[in-house]
């Protein structure tokens, strides 16, 4: 839809400019732009939709006070939650015990600053005595370590960050 | 006793087994899959491990991934409910590997009883009574006219190698019996290269009758009375009770004992189920479940026995806590098994439950993992909850469970109750009076109405 | 869907060029557009509508489906539910049967168009044999006669409307 | 059997009545206040009908509007419940003058238990053992003291006008007693104008234990067994429990045969409670409450009887379904009042249930009218929820009712269910050691912790 707009005689604004503004707009989530040129002065808001949704869904599912809520094994403080959702994370294929080192007195496969290739070993996960090679997913810089040596994990439990 | 259970199942059976652990004061592992991360049992165990994506396959059937959480959380048992892993004897073998209990029977009582042949051929040994037919293929009229003869008519003929209904035919008398047997030859040989035949005794009407049974692994087994499973569709069952409207004291007292002895005999441990069909008095084995069944509540009802809790203290070596003078059947009860489903075409209804008030007071038990804003997963079976209902008679537990399903209230997906306050309401019903194509033919009737 | 507002120092600009921005606001989904050169000005606006949704609230309380919702008893079609709520709506002071003339022979203390002076006996409520006088609380014109005769009523239920 | 009752209570009772005449195939009429339009049993009636405003005495009081809601519906009985009308003899009169059932006891016996004096004269007359203490007014130490070492210390000297705990004293020895006499006496004067008073046996620490009984009206009269009712704020039960951890089956025997035949020789009808304080082996009477109580459920469960189905039937003029042999003591039952109340400091939290979910599974029940998106008004009493758990010994009962407290889930309300899941937890309730007092003096010393 971008037809050629007849405007006013006296007030020449251009509807692409506009358009285009609203497109950056939404590309940068801002609310407001405002463009000077000239004497030409436009500006350009978008307000957020106030929405308060209170699902039954929020509602608190059965867990009773002095039970202890389920509380998963690896929730360990390493692991921030907002981690887990970062995009560069990797994942633990399996339930099973994280190692940081090939042995006990070997040094560990990375440390935070180290930089991989992908295909790179960087944990091993041991489940049923077999110890399963973890790698780098691809290239790039360790950023985070969110399990220590030996400890449990979850499958899909986040295990490093590599950006 | 063991300390720290594994529950390698999900929805209303890991909660029912989470509730007998906490009864015993044992610590509970819930397992779940990325699927199940919101379920009821994950949020009530002491601790939860995920153990894999949605598919069963890579979860709840994936044995080193349950092995690993038992060994990360130090669990030293393994329950397994019902279906996935409960009936793998390599799951049991595994398990005693790592020295990890598993609270069910000894695998080799898996094995055999997970073999159709096999089960049936220790039922004989055992004494229990099976389905009469010939011992083997039969190609010869006169054969099988003798056969025949013997296990009384109708028969059905049934192809050796095959299955899934090709080469069966019924012979109701001796008139049709070598029409019927050139017939099912003639189809066998077509369908699968092979024209040898087996002769069976044919069930027209047949109930599904079934005994509960417990054993402590040392040669002590005791029955706890039927519950009665006719009213199936596509063989699933959809309403289970008991006692049966269809045995009297002296038939339970006479097929309990059969299977007691039975159970004794093979030394079986922790709970099963002899399944039978049942028709005119006589009893015949289908196969037996080692494992808690859906409709194990039934049981526990009408005999006052926790079977899980039974289950869980055998398989940690104690004794059965009751012997069977203790067993006494006190009331009825029925089990409606709440799916989501439409209630009339059973289309699969999975999704967010928005309203969820489950039925309350006297005589009535209601078994579920569902809570209101819980999303039910399309990735695994449609129970909802199990309603259970005991009464004093099977009258005042109709009565009740009618009062029952009109106070149950699900909304956001479809359920079955209106199946069930249907069937709560209709005459055969009321007089116990159907046998296991009984709910096929009302559906396949237009039984639901409207709603069909 | 609010009207786009036009807000110009004066009139002299031409409507299609305010049509056209609202246009643009519709077409961009933008919530302002403001323009201004010179001495002109033209801001245009949309409001965006605040939801509100609460779900819980909302879910059905425990009616099962075969059974009878709850009937009130005297769910008459006679008493349309938005009378309930009509200013004029003289309600009922108990629990009992409605009658509207004084014995089975006689008329009927009103009608509708009846006007009533306050005090003036409209009808009779029976409970436990004894007949209760209802009096108009207020003068006016009868316009709805809710109830018929011997229909029993509830508490509070709306009886007439007197306007 | 009636056609129609009408159910002139609220909340749980309600909804407990509706129950029972649904099951029994009895329509059924809800009557409400305005702030109990959308009360559950409302909702499931067959018809309700609106009876007055939120104030009890213009609604759940006003006999008129009852009879005027019978005579509209043609309800043929009524079912009073607990509280409100139930033990009011005139309503049970002017039910009787319109030939409209009242499902409770004959007015007479409503009347005489309901006067103290009237009901302790008959409660000794019956055999039923009372209070010892004088017969009247003593002002002389001589015959104070001949009292006194009749009954045994410690005895409690009362204002024999009094009432209020004002002119009280007890005296522990004889060497107390006339200094106690003579405050007493000195205080009854001044506060009632009158020295004369009574002397009492003082019980220090009493259980309160009572009788459930069921008459038929002819003479016929079974008791159920006792509740254990000790645990109490304020003289409000707020934990029942049945069997009394206090007694043994002979105990039980012994009083229940006492209160049975006492019932037999009142010609009692329907469901009665005799209440009694007991110590030492010796149970003393309180009082008869004629007619259910909130607790019932405990002896429903550990007896397997319905008692409003008892109720309804014997109000009809049926027989009693059972006879005392049929009662047999089952296990144990616990119950919790779970009420919308502060958990420590009792401040009532009327308002809108945000979220609801009870407990399910074995031996769990749950009497409540609260659902999700119900507002409980703040016109009547706290109950939200009767917890009642089952199981086959108390140390089963206790550890069930435990991870039930924990699957609990009110939100929007403050209740009462932290309050039980520290009493689950306490050592001197699994061991069954408390008496009327222990609540009170636990919360005092600071139980609920942080809570208080």
């Amino acid at each position: 839809m971008k037809a050629p707009t007849p405007m006013a005689k006296d007030l020449t604004i251009d509807p692409d400019l506009v358009r285009e503004i609203a497109k950056l707009i939404s590309e940068t989530d801002l609310t407001e732009i405002e463009v000077e040129k000239g004497d030409l002065k436009i500006r350009v808001a978008r307000q957020v939709t106030v929405q308060q949704v209170m699902h039954s869904v929020a509602a608190p599912a059965p867990v009773a006070a002095p039970a202890p809520a389920a509380a998963p094994v690896a929730a360990a403080a390493e692991k921030p939650a907002d981690l887990g959702a970062h995009p560069g994370a990797v994942r633990s294929p399996m339930v099973g015990t994280a190692y940081r080192r090939p042995s006990p007195g070997s040094n560990a496969f990375i440390e935070i600053g180290t930089v991989v290739k992908a295909g790179e070993k960087i944990l091993l996960v041991e489940a049923m005595k077999t110890f399963n090679e973890i790698v780098a997913p691809r290239a790039g810089t360790v950023t985070h370590i969110m399990v220590e040596d030996g400890q449990p994990v979850e499958y899909g439990e986040p295990l490093v960050v590599i950006e | 006793m063991f300390d720290k259970v594994l529950i390698a199942n999900r929805g209303e059976i890991a909660l029912r087994i989470l509730r007998a652990c906490k009864e015993l004061g044992i610590a509970t592992v819930a397992v779940h899959s990325t699927a199940d991360a919101d379920a009821m049992h994950v949020k009530l165990a002491d601790e939860s491990v995920c153990i894999g994506p949605p598919s069963p396959r890579d979860s709840y059937l994936n044995i080193p991934a349950l092995i690993a959480a038992c060994e990360i959380t130090g669990a030293d048992a393994v329950h397994p409910g019902y279906g996935f892993l409960s009936e793998n004897a390599r799951f049991a073998e595994v398990l005693e590997q790592h020295k990890i209990g598993f609270i069910g029977p000894k695998s080799e009582h898996i094995r055999t009883m997970g073999d159709k042949i096999e089960a049936k051929r220790t039922a004989v040994r055992l004494g229990i009574p099976v389905v009469p037919g010939s011992d083997g293929g039969i190609t010869e009229d006169d054969e099988a006219k003798k056969v025949a003869m013997k296990i009384g008519f109708p028969v059905i003929i049934k192809a050796a190698a095959g299955g899934g209904g090709r080469g069966m035919k019924v012979a109701r008398s001796e008139d049709e019996l070598s029409y019927a047997l050139s017939a099912a030859r003639t189809e066998a040989k077509a369908a699968f290269g092979d024209d040898a035949v087996y002769i069976e005794k044919y069930l027209e009407k047949p109930r599904h009758i079934e005994l509960q049974i417990l054993g402590d692994g040392k040669g002590g087994a005791i029955h706890l009375a039927e519950r009665d499973c006719s009213l199936q569709r596509r063989h699933q069952k959809v309403w289970e009770e008991g006692p049966s409207p269809a045995l009297n004291a002296e038939q339970r007292e006479k097929i309990g004992s059969i299977v007691a002895n039975a159970m004794s005999e093979l030394k079986y441990l922790g709970a099963g189920t002899i399944e039978f069909l049942y028709e005119n008095g006589e009893f015949y084995f289908i196969e037996m479940n080692t494992r808690i069944q859906v409709e194990h509540p039934v049981t526990e009802m009408i005999t006052g026995i926790d079977l899980v809790n039974e289950q869980i203290k055998v398989a940690a070596g104690s004794p059965l806590s009751v012997s069977q003078s203790d067993i006494k059947v006190n009331g009825h009860a029925i089990e409606c098994r709440v799916n989501a489903e439409h209630p009339a075409t059973f289309r699969p209804s999975p999704g967010l439950v928005t309203y969820f008030h489950p039925p309350g007071g006297l005589g009535v038990r209601v078994d579920s993992a569902v809570y209101q804003g819980y999303r039910i997963p399309p990735h695994y079976d449609s129970l909802v909850a199990k309603l259970i209902v005991h009464g004093r008679t099977r009258n005042e537990c109709l009565m009740r469970l009618r009062r029952a399903l009109d106070e149950f209230v699900v909304d956001g997906i479809e359920t079955t109750l209106p199946l069930f306050r249907t069937l709560v309401r209709n005459q055969d019903i009321q007089n116990g009076l159907y046998d296991i194509h009984w709910l096929e033919k009302f559906l396949k009737d237009g039984g639901m109405g409207d709603l069909s």
